[in-house]
């Protein structure tokens, strides 16, 4: 575990900042705007189509996308975990009582529990919308260089909005890489052992106490480094985002065509 | 885990919309508070970016209690910055993490507003509670209580109107295994609270212009 | 110049010593700390044009919290700094930052964009200049301290002397009048902490920037100081050029530090060959001149 | 002992050099970070029973790699680590902080609790020992490093150098029968610094621990080791006896360091004197004898 990464499930920021700053492939040289844009639309299919087939045949082609871009592969299985949880854990539930044909059935303290074919292909189904968009934001965050997502947020968000926004994405890496610190050198003393729930506890709350109490005095020592530098109170950013070309503008007329297309072969529309 | 991210995919378009419309609509009332009625300074502000930044890194910290419980510390936010500034937070970390999976962006509305409720109910229980309890521990730790299961009973209802796309069962079916899940979630609010009890207090011990008048 | 002692208490106000070459004025200022630690106390000091002077002191004696007062970071709860004649206390100078550069102790603090190269163009790119001017400035104060190959890197997966670089580079980028250095070499291996030096005499004698280091490096303050400031306590204890301070053995005792290594080295010489150590060399080639003299 | 340099190529597997008084030895192990840099490559490397070794080398060489895997806080992605005879690697040892203290290079990062006391009686508290008994422990171990009368404070409001000697008390407190120090006197006025050093040498004399620095202060590597291993781009690329390895100066320069300032002033003063500076003096009463053997 280097400093910056807590857990091996959960998506490490300079990872992903590492490869979006090392810009290996075509898709780094895409607008930030036409991505933004796809994932609009893909939020828009999954959210409308059912289909099962389309939703794999989404997933592939981000998944291809992913691969293509030498992005890592197997850490993105890894940080699949957390939504595979979120997923598992509300429709784990519901997937249970789901009319159609029995798979397994047992009762649990008097209560029936029927697994049904239509009960697992809505878990399936559920799981895939969520691991295409994950896939896609994670695609996005890693293609798109840190200044211009900080020139998105500048632009997309009003202020003070936009300032909090900034200077969080900004401190965040700071405050991760000490989080990491500090509890590497708690382990380095004996504290990553399992005392009591109250012990543990205990612990945490300090370590997380101290995280609070060091980002707000290291913001507010960066926040001094950024005057000594000419910082003056309200920040933008320089750069511009690369607009959008010709060839861009085609690409997203198809792809609305392409959700435009399904929703209209989706048979139930709305609430 | 104390929160059920909603994942894209799961409500449909029209529910989207809703929660979205109605989440602007909190974020437009917060920003217009931190805007005009309440002028913000520049301190305020880096304060609210930094609890974003440690909030979200401490999400990233698995406790290894119960087989690994991640808290998102959205009472204790509350806490220390109020509902409007609160609000903005909520928001801002939402979307970091709906950019690396932790719920959907079309949720990014609904769950919003699970947070925002969080947000408000411990802010309000924190500050209502001052005559009644001197000891800021204590008082932390029913504020986060009280938030988070006020945050589950609107997670609990957003659900409920909303329906999850391709679930038929019937509400009553439902809202059954939402409980099991609440109740869940009710005992990693027992860890949040005890540990936000103790942040609070650290807090004050150390930096008291945090928290102006209150006493460990 | 000779040793000037001072003592705070009897001295209400530092005097001016030369209004015409003086740069900052730090007139008895006193910062407490919101814990009510003292971090500097009645504390006068000055720098003029031309000129590197050297602040000496033991851990916790003040001289981080000075620094930071000089380009207005933190401004004295008591007394009056001022920048070219102008009081920084009364928030009359805005781009202070124009004028004087610091170098944070801990550089973790001062790195905070997301590569290497935004980092040390951000504050060009705050004083206006193109981003073509801006990419221009920041190389050049890669090579000058010798991290050029770090461009692309991102700050957090720098080892620990690696970030001092970077640091330092950015703040030469922006060409402040003075710069203020907390620990320059601390943590840095003996090459590069050779650049820096190298460094900081080219600073003064090409650029006529002056340069305050903060350094427990005796030696190194020693070599390259114009004068040397004890701080002890949150005050300037004693203040004179090298040679005479870090010879009189009483003064350093005071203070809490003990003589730079040349010193031992030159007395120890001295005591073997029993010849009184009438010279005060500062240097390896000051000693040996001070030696083949006898 | 004499200068072994190690060509990291043509041996795969770095020799045991003495079984019997081995305590850590890290056997061809490399560190990739998670964005490819390079920590350690092939590194060989081992502390015997009773001895002080330093490890020197220029910045981003892996020295802090390297010290993070003695108690293993890193794993290494390829090789293996032994302590006491038992792999790191394969999981073996969980309690491996009882028998490697490791001080960390940036001391912000090692102390979390809120007060100095709590921080520095957290190992000896995790370690199964009383409240009493680590209160003992830790106070001790204040007095150690010095710093008894900071007991009260809150670690962040502490100098830079405060900071540090804090960071070894923690450890000391625990007492590791190996201690890994990362730049111990970065930072440190020069009688703290001092303490530190005749710390280390007490803990190795009277408790017999072996201490493991990595430091650019090769005066001090020179005065105080029993062995130095000059690390570069991530692996140990030659070791030796102190004097052997700093009059080497094509090695060092080889390794990209300059020879410490002691060896400097011999070698001027025997250039001086026209006489061959055949002997290899390594502290200020070294090189006395040293000359006036002449
Ligand atoms: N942020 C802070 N809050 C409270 N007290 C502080 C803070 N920073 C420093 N101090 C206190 O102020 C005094 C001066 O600290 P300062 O950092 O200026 O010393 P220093 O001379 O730079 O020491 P070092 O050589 O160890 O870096 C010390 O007693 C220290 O404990
Ligand atoms: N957390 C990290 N992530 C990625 N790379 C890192 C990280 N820490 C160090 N590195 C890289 O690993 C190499 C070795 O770093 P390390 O910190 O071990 O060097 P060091 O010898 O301790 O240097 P210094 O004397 O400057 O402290 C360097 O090239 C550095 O850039
Ligand atoms: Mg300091
Ligand atoms: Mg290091």
């Amino acid at each position: 575990m280097s400093a910056a990464s807590l857990s091996d499930h959960i998506p490490d920021l300079n990872l992903i900042t590492y490869y979006a700053e090392k810009q290996q492939s075509c898709f780094s040289r895409l607008s930030p705007w036409t991505k933004f844009a796809f994932l609009i639309l893909i939020i828009l299919l999954v959210t409308l189509s059912g289909n099962l087939a389309i939703l794999a045949v989404l997933y592939l082609v981000i998944l291809g996308a992913y691969a293509a871009a030498h992005l890592p592969v197997w850490k993105l299985f890894g940080w699949y975990t957390m939504p595979a949880v979120f997923v598992l854990s509300l429709v784990g539930i519901m997937a249970w009582s789901e009319p159609g044909n029995p798979i397994i059935s047992f009762a649990v303290a008097g209560f029936p529990l029927v697994l049904t074919d239509k009960g697992i292909l809505l878990v399936v189904t559920l799981l895939l919308k969520a691991l295409i968009v994950v896939t896609f934001s994670l695609f996005f965050l890693m293609t798109t260089r840190y200044m211009h997502f900080s020139a998105m947020i500048y632009r997309i968000f009003p202020s003070p909005l936009d300032q909090i926004f900034l200077m969080a994405y900004r401190f965040l890496f700071l405050t991760l890489a000490m989080t990491g610190s500090i509890l590497k050198a708690v382990r380095s003393r004996g504290g990553g052992l399992i005392h009591s729930v109250r012990v543990q506890g205990r612990m945490f709350a300090e370590v997380f106490a101290l995280v609070f109490i060091r980002s707000f005095e290291r913001s507010e020592r960066v926040h001094k480094a950024m005057i000594a530098r000419g910082f003056s109170g309200s920040y933008g950013t320089a750069t511009g985002i690369p607009a959008l070309r010709h060839a861009e503008y085609l690409l997203i007329c198809a792809g609305a065509a392409v959700v435009v297309a399904v929703a209209l072969m989706t048979p139930s529309l709305g609430g | 885990m104390a929160h059920i991210h909603l994942e894209d995919g799961s409500f449909t378009l029209f529910w989207v919309a809703v929660w979205w419309v109605i989440a602007l609509v909190v974020i437009a009332a917060a920003l217009i508070w931190v805007r005009s009625v309440k002028k913000t300074d520049n301190r305020k502000i880096t304060l609210a970016a930094f609890c974003t930044a440690a909030a979200f890194a401490i999400f990233q910290v698995s406790i290894p209690l119960f087989g690994g419980v991640h808290l998102n510390l959205t009472p204790l936010i509350g806490i220390l910055t109020g509902p409007a500034l609160g609000s903005l937070i909520v928001l801002i970390i939402n979307i970091l993490s709906a950019a690396i999976g932790h719920g959907g962006w079309g949720l990014v509305g609904g769950n919003l507003l699970v947070n925002v409720t969080e947000v408000l109910v411990a802010y309000g229980t924190w500050n209502v509670l001052k005559r009644l309890f001197p000891g800021a521990f204590a008082r932390a730790g029913i504020a986060t209580l009280l938030g988070l299961f006020c945050g589950n009973l609107a997670m609990i209802a957003i659900i409920l109107v909303s329906g999850v796309q391709g679930v038929t069962q019937s509400s009553s079916q439902i809202l059954a295994g939402l409980t099991l899940i609440a109740g869940v979630n009710m005992g990693v609010a027992v860890i949040e609270a005890f540990i936000t009890g103790m942040i609070i207090t650290a807090i004050i011990k150390a930096r008291p212009d945090l928290l102006e008048g209150e006493r460990p | 110049m000779t040793i000037i002692r001072t003592d705070p208490l009897s001295s209400p106000h530092c005097p001016h010593i030369d209004k015409d070459r003086e740069l900052i004025h730090v007139d008895c200022a006193s910062h407490i700390y919101p814990d009510g630690s003292v971090g500097i106390h009645d504390m006068c000091f000055y720098v003029q044009k031309n000129e590197i002077v050297a602040l000496c002191g033991p851990n916790g004696s003040g001289k981080s919290t000075l620094i930071e007062h000089l380009n207005g970071l933190l401004t004295p709860s008591e007394g009056n700094i001022a920048v070219n004649g102008r009081s920084i206390t009364k928030g009359e100078l805005t781009d202070l930052w124009r004028e004087v550069g610091v170098v944070f102790q801990q550089s973790d603090d001062q790195l905070f964009a997301p590569t290497v190269l935004d980092d040390v163009m951000f504050g060009p790119l705050n004083m206006g200049m193109s981003r073509e001017a801006a990419l221009n400035a920041a190389t050049g104060a890669l090579e000058a301290v010798g991290a050029a190959d770090l461009v692309q890197k991102l700050p957090n997966y720098l080892s620990g002397g690696q970030k001092r670089l970077i640091s330092i580079a950015g703040i030469l980028a922006m060409k402040p009048r003075i710069i203020a250095l907390d620990e320059p070499t601390s943590d840095l291996d003996p090459v590069h902490s050779g650049m820096i030096e190298d460094l900081i005499l080219e600073l003064k004698q090409r650029f006529g920037i002056s340069v305050v280091i903060a350094t427990h490096d005796l030696d190194l303050a020693a070599r390259i100081a114009d004068r040397v400031c004890l701080v002890r306590k949150g005050s300037v204890f004693a203040e004179g050029k090298p040679d005479e301070i870090f010879y009189d053995e009483e003064l350093l005792q005071e203070t809490g530090l003990k003589p730079p290594q040349i010193v031992r080295v030159y007395r120890a010489y001295c005591r073997m060959q029993g010849i009184p150590a009438d010279q005060h060399p500062i240097s390896i080639e000051g000693m040996m001149v001070a030696i083949r003299g006898k």
